[in-house]
């Protein structure tokens, strides 16, 4: 359209070793528009966007920024080119204050912080002018994500950018936070700014952006204006081919009731309350889901009714027996299992073969250990009994866990997981990070296992995740359960006032039982 | 941690089978290779000192390997040295692969052999097997307990046990300093030295007119059983999961207190172990200077196996060959001992060094 | 046993318990610059050794005091660097390079001491004591306290120095978001590698310079293995300041004291304590500290981790 | 420092060129050389205790034509028996085991080499061939007590470690200073090392605040932090040079020396062996060995030794010497 756009990045080549990250990216990006840019995790997204603001350096490709080629070598060069990037993870040092961040890395290293009253005073005029409220003065450690990405927002606006990239910021919001955060990037690109949005949500994507490319494979396979396209094409390139959303599935015949969680209380690391007052049951299935914004309680509950964090007060009961109380070890050898959150941080160990991780909570119990030691022959055939059952792509089951993809590693999980024959099975985030084949795979073995009558709790924050397999589905708010919603698409509105702490008057919580 | 938490092949069966023979054996020089080029770099970096120095480094080292394996009687003198290294080092191959950071051996091998002297002249009239049995499991014990001090402080205040395992060195050393010049020490003499243990009590010797007790066949019979410990029990399993990730270690259910207070306790009792063998087979009595800093030493030979207890045995020998080596050159060539630090310290930065570039290169790429 | 209780006894104490501290005031310092960075270095002890032989040796060869402290310092950075290259370029664990830079240390200063320094004799001439003015003047306290060397007097400075450094400095709030979270210093367009390299040098620069107290300033003499555990020390004293300079500066005095008064209370004829249990007093006291410093938010959140970019 | 290493480096070449030739691991042995060997724990290089060996050693060389070798061993029990076996096996007809602990070692050795002579510093062992050579320094000591209580109000003493050696030489301090004034006052320190030269200075600094104007160390290398306080100090506060002459570090201070010509001592007995007369008994030198343990004074200290004390001194010399005086062992 234009002879000269804005941005181009042309051909952009980045390998990690035997990895090809970006195999040959190109993009062209107009000003004052909003871009989206669209894909699957691992589809090399962040790895592009990390080289436009300086952090990478790509091995071949060219970047053009208005009208000139761009070179850089850090992200202070980027900054110097009006080129700014809210991360993923966030770039702020908990133990500092708003101010002490924005003033960390920027001029000579020699300079004293004298000027620290000026950066906060421009820091408040900023926050207030966008709305943001932010005070320069608080430790970051003692704020909530959303106020957090508010801070790295202002961040960027306060070194002057003209092109913002933002790197799947709504993944730790509530919907409402979103709607904010939206209306935010609309503001910025009517001041003539433009704005680089990353994401895999694709109603988000159609909401907020004016153009949108989609990338697979480290390629951006297809580029198109947002009002030209639909959903459920722009899934289908993602993926390079339909995505079953809806996963075939009978209605739900509740049994008897299996677990049973009664005002239980727990606090976090900190000491502070973090579950509270939840009560819930599961029933022989079905699939209850769990669904609420990060940081809401949801990993406390799950490490509570593991026996890992201790709890305050309440019962958990499974098939009737108390479990509240009972080490993790004692709860392991309960008909009771559990994949983890992080399965990096908890449910493998990386630098162990297939072998040593699928005994994990087997490994003192008969047939892996016989009078103390370790039989290797049980453990193996157990371990390629698995790989085979769940298709996990693994060469033997002697290599090293680490060197499987998320996907198969998550695989083994629920495999071993599933293997222990649990009446009851909780997970925490089923398909964080993993690839669409191996999603719907573990979906559907889930399934499989409410058919066969298990009772299945699985929190998650992704709602499509729930909608797809859950039978019914509870929200937590700031440690409460404040709500219920069924997995009905339509009530996604609810659940998105929910999910913000909303009560609806109608259904109040104290009835939900 | 994970540089040191590499496993050991896990598929032995597959090994002895004839068809992966070969497999095994690549295997095998894949794990070899790291350190043998580790320590031919220490060597070399000793040589340069050597040599800007103004000595004869290759004529030295010459000298130094000849005289250690002269005869029967060297070697079993070498093998004598050998023996504390290994058991020590056995130890710590258990102490960190449970990311523990027992840097206190010394402190321990003097609470040993503090342990063993009391009951090496106390209960006399015991039969000599089992007095011999008392002075090496009082020994341990002591190793044990001292070290599970560091241990308690670190689970119940989570104290460093860098620190504390440090400060209980000195704790030890001057603890044997009061015994010998106090309430242990030979009564009738001036010297700052315990009573001899009587002969009876005495380890019995393997090599006929050499010094060389049986410890050295213990150490190595220890060595088989903690490389079983470790790689095929579950009590080791769980103590290298604590070691790995303690966070999945507790979501496994491993108690990861209990799992530090065991795999410290361990590498305290051969450290104990390995002084009360001192005493009952090598000096026969308790000195204030018992240990010339094997429990340092030792650091270096674990590391340089790889955490790996049978390795320890293999770099326990060639510690002590540099050792004894060090003396010879002293001898003939009157090259500082002191040298052996600094090619202790080339060694472990080699190891460390090879271990660290060697996991990134092996790091998968997101 | 009475005259334990005087104001001449304290007064002793007190002269001593700094001169015995500024060593331990050095390193320690040096290392709390380190640990915020994220660096955590048991190689003091090897380091202050390296310092206290390069300086004696130099100011035995040139008979140049102030050129003595610069090559202490030097040295140290050196052996610095060493560390750093281990422990930050190839990431390895910083607790066995630390443990290699002891053995280094204490392997080398000896080494080249027996081949190259065998008659030292008469030493080198050391740091002369100064008055301060007025303040030597205070009956008791004037002479014990303020007639020292300038080196125990700037001990004061290098505390407050780094304190200065590290909270009024753009460089000293990187270094700290540093052991943090490096990751934000990084992506921030600095790298996190030089400025840990920076905090290492630092850091076994000022361990260095407190190796050469004992050689040029108190000593006159290098004698091998003379740090006797003071590096050691060192570290626990980072703990139990929780990773302040000034901290760090108190409870060096404090360790310093408990040398002192070990000395002090060995020479009275009246207490019949055995001179061990005496020495064994500051390691003691250093667990026990360790036990009193439990809350643990002050730790460097990646310290001893190594940063790794991808 | 330059002449010193010259030196130091030329003495290790000609070593090095001597034993590279294959005197010692070829087998070779020259049967007709009279050989003897050293033991210390540490080094040879540093002024003190390991020093007083290796000079000892030197003269033998010098004096009788003797091959000679040393070994620096860590301080390490369990290496000592293989170094002693090392010589003997190799024709060593003496080998130097220079300190006490060397004497159960050489004890086990001498079973198996009933030819060689093994020699045990500061030790009064006497097995067979297995012989103690002690210097009496207690004896030195009291008459520094003698001079110290005769001169002074109180002294201080820092020792080492507490080992019989020091702990004599500290108790016959005593024994002179009360014998000369009952109530003068002495008071001890031991470092717990040989190396804290630090901690060395700041216990006589310490005592000369509490009021010493003798403080005397006899702590080995890190004794110089000692003499370093007491030159600080001024002319006022005394101290004596211990086994070496060390009056050029502290010109006014130092009122007098004690040398123990060890080497000398080290000669003598040695060539009695040479010449086949092995000692029968222990081996005590004491001040009537006035070729081994001299006492001297410095005239040019701040305060000399009074001529009052000199006849005092010389009073006591005579009845130690004549075994009338116990200078330790007293309990």
């Amino acid at each position: 359209m234009h002879v000269q756009p804005f941005l181009r990045m042309d051909n952009i080549r980045k390998r990690f070793g035997s990895v090809i990250a970006s195999a040959g990216a190109t993009i062209e990006v107009e000003e004052g528009e909003i871009y989206a840019l669209l894909g699957e995790n691992g589809a090399g997204k962040s790895v592009l966007m990390n080289i436009l603001c300086g952090i990478l350096t790509p091995d071949e490709g060219e970047i053009v920024f208005r009208g000139a080629p761009l070179r850089l070598g850090s992200p202070e060069q980027a900054v110097r080119h009006r080129i700014g990037m809210v991360h993923q993870h966030f770039m702020l040092v908990p133990s500092l204050t708003v101010t002490e961040n924005y003033m960390l890395g920027q001029g000579s290293p020699l300079r004293l912080l004298s000027r620290m009253r000026a950066v906060s005073s421009r820091i408040s005029e900023l926050s207030d002018r966008y709305g943001l409220d932010v005070r320069p003065d608080s430790v970051v450690r003692n704020l909530s994500v959303g106020e957090q990405q508010r801070v790295e927002i202002l961040k960027v606006l306060y070194h002057g950018i003209d092109l913002l990239i933002l790197d799947e910021p709504t993944a730790v919001l509530t919907p409402q936070e979103t709607d904010r955060l939206l209306d935010l990037l609309r503001g910025l690109v009517k001041e003539g700014k433009t704005v680089i949005f990353i994401s895999h949500k694709l109603d988000e994507v159609m909401r907020v952006s004016d153009r949108v490319s989609v990338m697979r494979d480290g390629r951006v396979v297809f580029t198109t204006k947002t009002s030209e396209t639909d959903p459920r094409e722009l899934a289908r390139m993602m993926v390079g081919r339909d995505v079953l959303m809806d996963l075939p599935r009978t209605a739900a015949q509740p049994g008897r009731v299996v677990l049973a969680v009664t005002n239980l209380h727990c606090n976090n690391e900190l000491g502070l309350p973090a579950v509270r007052d939840i009560s819930l049951e599961v029933r022989q299935g079905e699939i209850v889901g769990i669904a609420g914004v990060s940081g809401n309680g949801q990993s406390e509950l799950a490490l509570a009714m593991t026996g890992l964090v201790p709890t305050t007060a309440g019962s958990i009961k499974l098939n009737g027996e108390e479990l509240r109380g009972l080490s993790p070890s004692a709860i392991n050898r309960r008909p009771f299992a559990h994949v983890p959150e992080d399965r990096h941080k908890m449910g493998i160990v990386l630098p162990l073969p297939l072998t040593e991780n699928v005994i994990l909570q087997r490994y003192n119990q008969a047939p892996f250990s016989v009078r103390g030691l370790l039989d290797l022959n049980a453990i193996a055939d157990h371990a390629r009994d698995l790989v085979r059952r769940f298709k996990v792509k693994a060469r033997d089951v002697d290599v090293l866990i680490h060197t499987l993809s998320g996907g198969n590693q998550q695989k083994l999980v629920v495999a071993r997981e599933l293997a222990r024959r649990p009446d009851f099975l909780l997970i925490n985030q089923l398909t964080r990070g993993i690839d669409i084949g191996a999603m719907e795979f573990v979906m559907q073995e889930v399934l499989k296992e409410r058919e066969a009558g298990k009772a299945i709790m699985l929190i998650s924050t992704e709602l499509e995740e729930l909608f797809a397999i859950c039978d019914r589905i509870l929200v937590i708010y700031e440690g409460r359960i404040i709500g219920e919603v069924p997995p009905d698409r339509s009530r996604l509105d609810e659940l998105g006032l929910l999910m913000a702490g909303k009560r609806i008057d109608t259904a109040p919580a104290a009835t939900l039982m | 941690m994970a540089d040191i938490n590499i496993p050991p092949p896990t598929n032995a069966t597959s090994i002895l089978a004839g068809a992966s023979l070969r497999a095994g054996l690549s295997r095998l020089a894949k794990a070899t290779a790291p350190p043998v080029v580790a320590v031919l770099l220490a060597l070399l970096a000793g040589a340069v000192l050597l040599a800007v120095t103004g000595f004869y480094a290759f004529d030295i080292f010459t000298v130094m390997v000849n005289g250690v394996f002269q005869d029967v009687g060297s070697i079993a003198e070498m093998l004598l040295r050998a023996t504390p290294l290994i058991l020590i080092g056995i130890g710590l191959c258990v102490a960190f692969r449970c990311s523990i950071w027992n840097i206190g051996a010394e402190g321990q091998f003097y609470a040993g052999s503090c342990a063993a002297t009391f009951c090496g002249v106390q209960f006399a009239g015991l039969p000599s097997w089992a007095h011999i049995l008392l002075i090496l499991v009082a020994g341990a014990a002591a190793g044990a307990l001292w070290a599970a001090i560091a241990g308690l402080l670190k689970v119940l205040f989570n104290a460093s046990e860098i620190v504390t395992t440090i400060m209980l060195n000195y704790i030890a050393i001057f603890m044997t300093s009061y015994l010998v010049t106090g309430p242990l020490m030979e009564s009738g003499a001036a010297y700052p030295q315990s009573a001899k243990l009587l002969r009876e009590v005495w380890l019995p010797r393997v090599v006929p007119s050499t010094r060389l007790h049986i410890g050295i066949l213990i150490a190595v019979a220890l060595a088989m059983i903690i490389y079983v410990f470790l790689f095929r029990s579950s009590a080791g399993y769980a103590v290298r999961i604590v070691g790995i990730n303690s966070h999945a270690a507790r979501y496994a259910g491993i108690s990861v207190r209990r799992s530090i207070l065991l795999a410290i306790s361990i590498s305290g009792s051969m450290a104990g172990l390995a002084g009360a063998m001192q005493i009952a087979g090598v000096t026969h009595r308790l000195y204030q200077d018992i240990s010339p800093g094997y429990g340092f030493e030792a650091i270096a030979v674990a590391l340089l196996a790889n955490n790996n207890p049978v390795g320890a045995i293999f770099s326990g020998i060639l510690f002590a060959v540099l050792d004894s080596g060090s003396e010879l050159m002293q001898i003939n060539a009157q090259v500082p001992q002191v040298l052996v630090f600094i090619i202790q310290g080339m060694v472990i930065l080699s190891v460390v060094g090879f271990a660290a570039l060697k996991f990134q290169s092996a790091r998968p790429q997101e | 046993m009475d005259h334990i209780l005087t104001l001449g006894f304290l007064a002793t104490t007190l002269g001593a318990t700094w001169r015995l501290a500024t060593p331990i005031i050095f390193a320690s310092v040096g290392e709390v610059i380190s640990e915020r960075a994220g660096v955590l270095n048991i190689g003091l002890e090897g380091t202050m050794l390296i310092g206290a032989f390069t300086g004696f040796a130099t100011v035995y060869a040139t008979g140049n005091l102030p050129l003595g402290f610069l090559a202490a310092g030097a040295a140290g950075a050196l052996a610095g660097l060493l560390f750093a290259f281990f422990a930050i370029t190839i990431k390895a664990n910083q607790i066995i390079v630390g443990a290699a830079l002891n053995l280094l240390g204490l392997g080398l200063t000896s080494f080249l001491f027996r081949t190259y320094l065998v008659q030292t004799g008469q030493g080198v001439q050391i740091v002369p004591a100064m008055d301060v003015p007025l303040l030597s003047q205070i009956p008791y306290f004037g002479t014990p306290l303020f007639r020292q060397n300038v080196v125990v007097y700037s001990t004061i400075l290098v505390a407050l120095g780094a304190y200065f450094l590290l909270f009024r400095t753009s460089f000293g709030l990187t270094l700290r978001a540093v052991g943090e979270h490096p990751k934000a210093v990084d992506v921030g367009g600095r790298s996190v590698a030089l400025y840990r390299y920076a905090a290492v040098l630092i850091g076994c620069s000022l361990a260095g310079l407190g190796g050469a107290y004992l050689t040029l300033a108190h000593a006159n003499q290098f004698v091998e293995g003379m740090t006797s555990g003071r590096g050691f020390i060192a570290l626990a004293v980072v703990v139990f300041a929780r990773w302040s300079p000034i901290g760090a500066f108190f409870v060096s005095l404090l360790f310093g004291m408990f040398y002192a008064l070990q000395l002090q209370l060995q020479a009275e004829p009246s207490i019949h304590i055995p001179y061990q249990v005496l020495q064994a007093m500051p390691y003691l006291a250093t667990i026990v500290a360790l036990l009193l410093v439990r809350n643990r938010t002050d730790t460097p959140a990646t310290l001893g981790v190594p940063y790794r970019k991808v | 420092m330059k002449k010193t290493a010259i030196s130091r480096r030329s003495l290790l070449a000609s070593a090095l060129g001597l034993t590279l030739a294959g005197t010692i691991w070829s087998g070779l042995a020259h049967a007709q050389d009279f050989k003897m060997g050293l033991l210390v724990t540490g080094s040879v290089a540093e002024e003190g205790w390991n020093r007083i060996a290796y000079e000892a050693l030197k003269r033998v060389e010098k004096e009788l034509g003797a091959k000679i070798s040393y070994v620096e061993l860590q301080q390490n029990p369990a290496s000592f028996e293989k170094a002693f076996r090392d010589y003997a096996s190799q024709g060593y007809q003496v080998i130097l085991g220079h300190g006490f602990e060397f004497q159960d070692s050489a004890q086990t050795v001498a079973e198996e080499y009933p030819d060689t002579v093994f020699l045990i510093s500061s030790s009064n062992v006497h097995d067979g061939k297995v012989i103690g050579l002690n210097t009496d320094s207690s004896q030195p000591f009291y008459l520094m007590g003698a001079i110290a209580a005769k001169m002074g109000k109180a002294a201080g003493l820092i020792g080492g470690m507490e080992i019989p050696p020091i702990k004599e030489a500290l108790e016959g301090f005593v024994n002179g200073a009360k014998d000369a004034s009952a109530d003068f006052k002495v008071s001890q320190v031991y470092l717990g090392n040989f190396t804290d030269a630090t901690a060395a200075k700041e216990a006589a600094i310490n005592m000369i605040h509490g009021g010493a104007d003798f403080v005397v160390p006899d702590a080995d290398a890190a004794g110089l932090g000692t003499i370093q306080a007491v030159r600080e100090a001024g002319p006022e506060i005394s101290t004596f040079s211990i086994f070496s002459d060390q009056t050029e570090i502290a010109p006014k201070n130092i009122l007098g020396t004690y040398i123990a010509d060890y080497g000398q001592g080290v000669v003598r007995i040695v060539k009695g062996i040479k010449e086949g007369t092995v000692p029968t008994s222990n081996v005590d030198f004491g001040l009537k060995d006035t070729d081994v343990v001299k006492f001297s004074y410095n005239d040019k200290a701040a305060h000399p030794v009074s001529e009052d004390v000199r006849k005092y001194v010389e009073d006591v010399r005579a009845k130690i010497i004549a075994g009338e005086i116990k200078t330790r062992h007293r309990q």
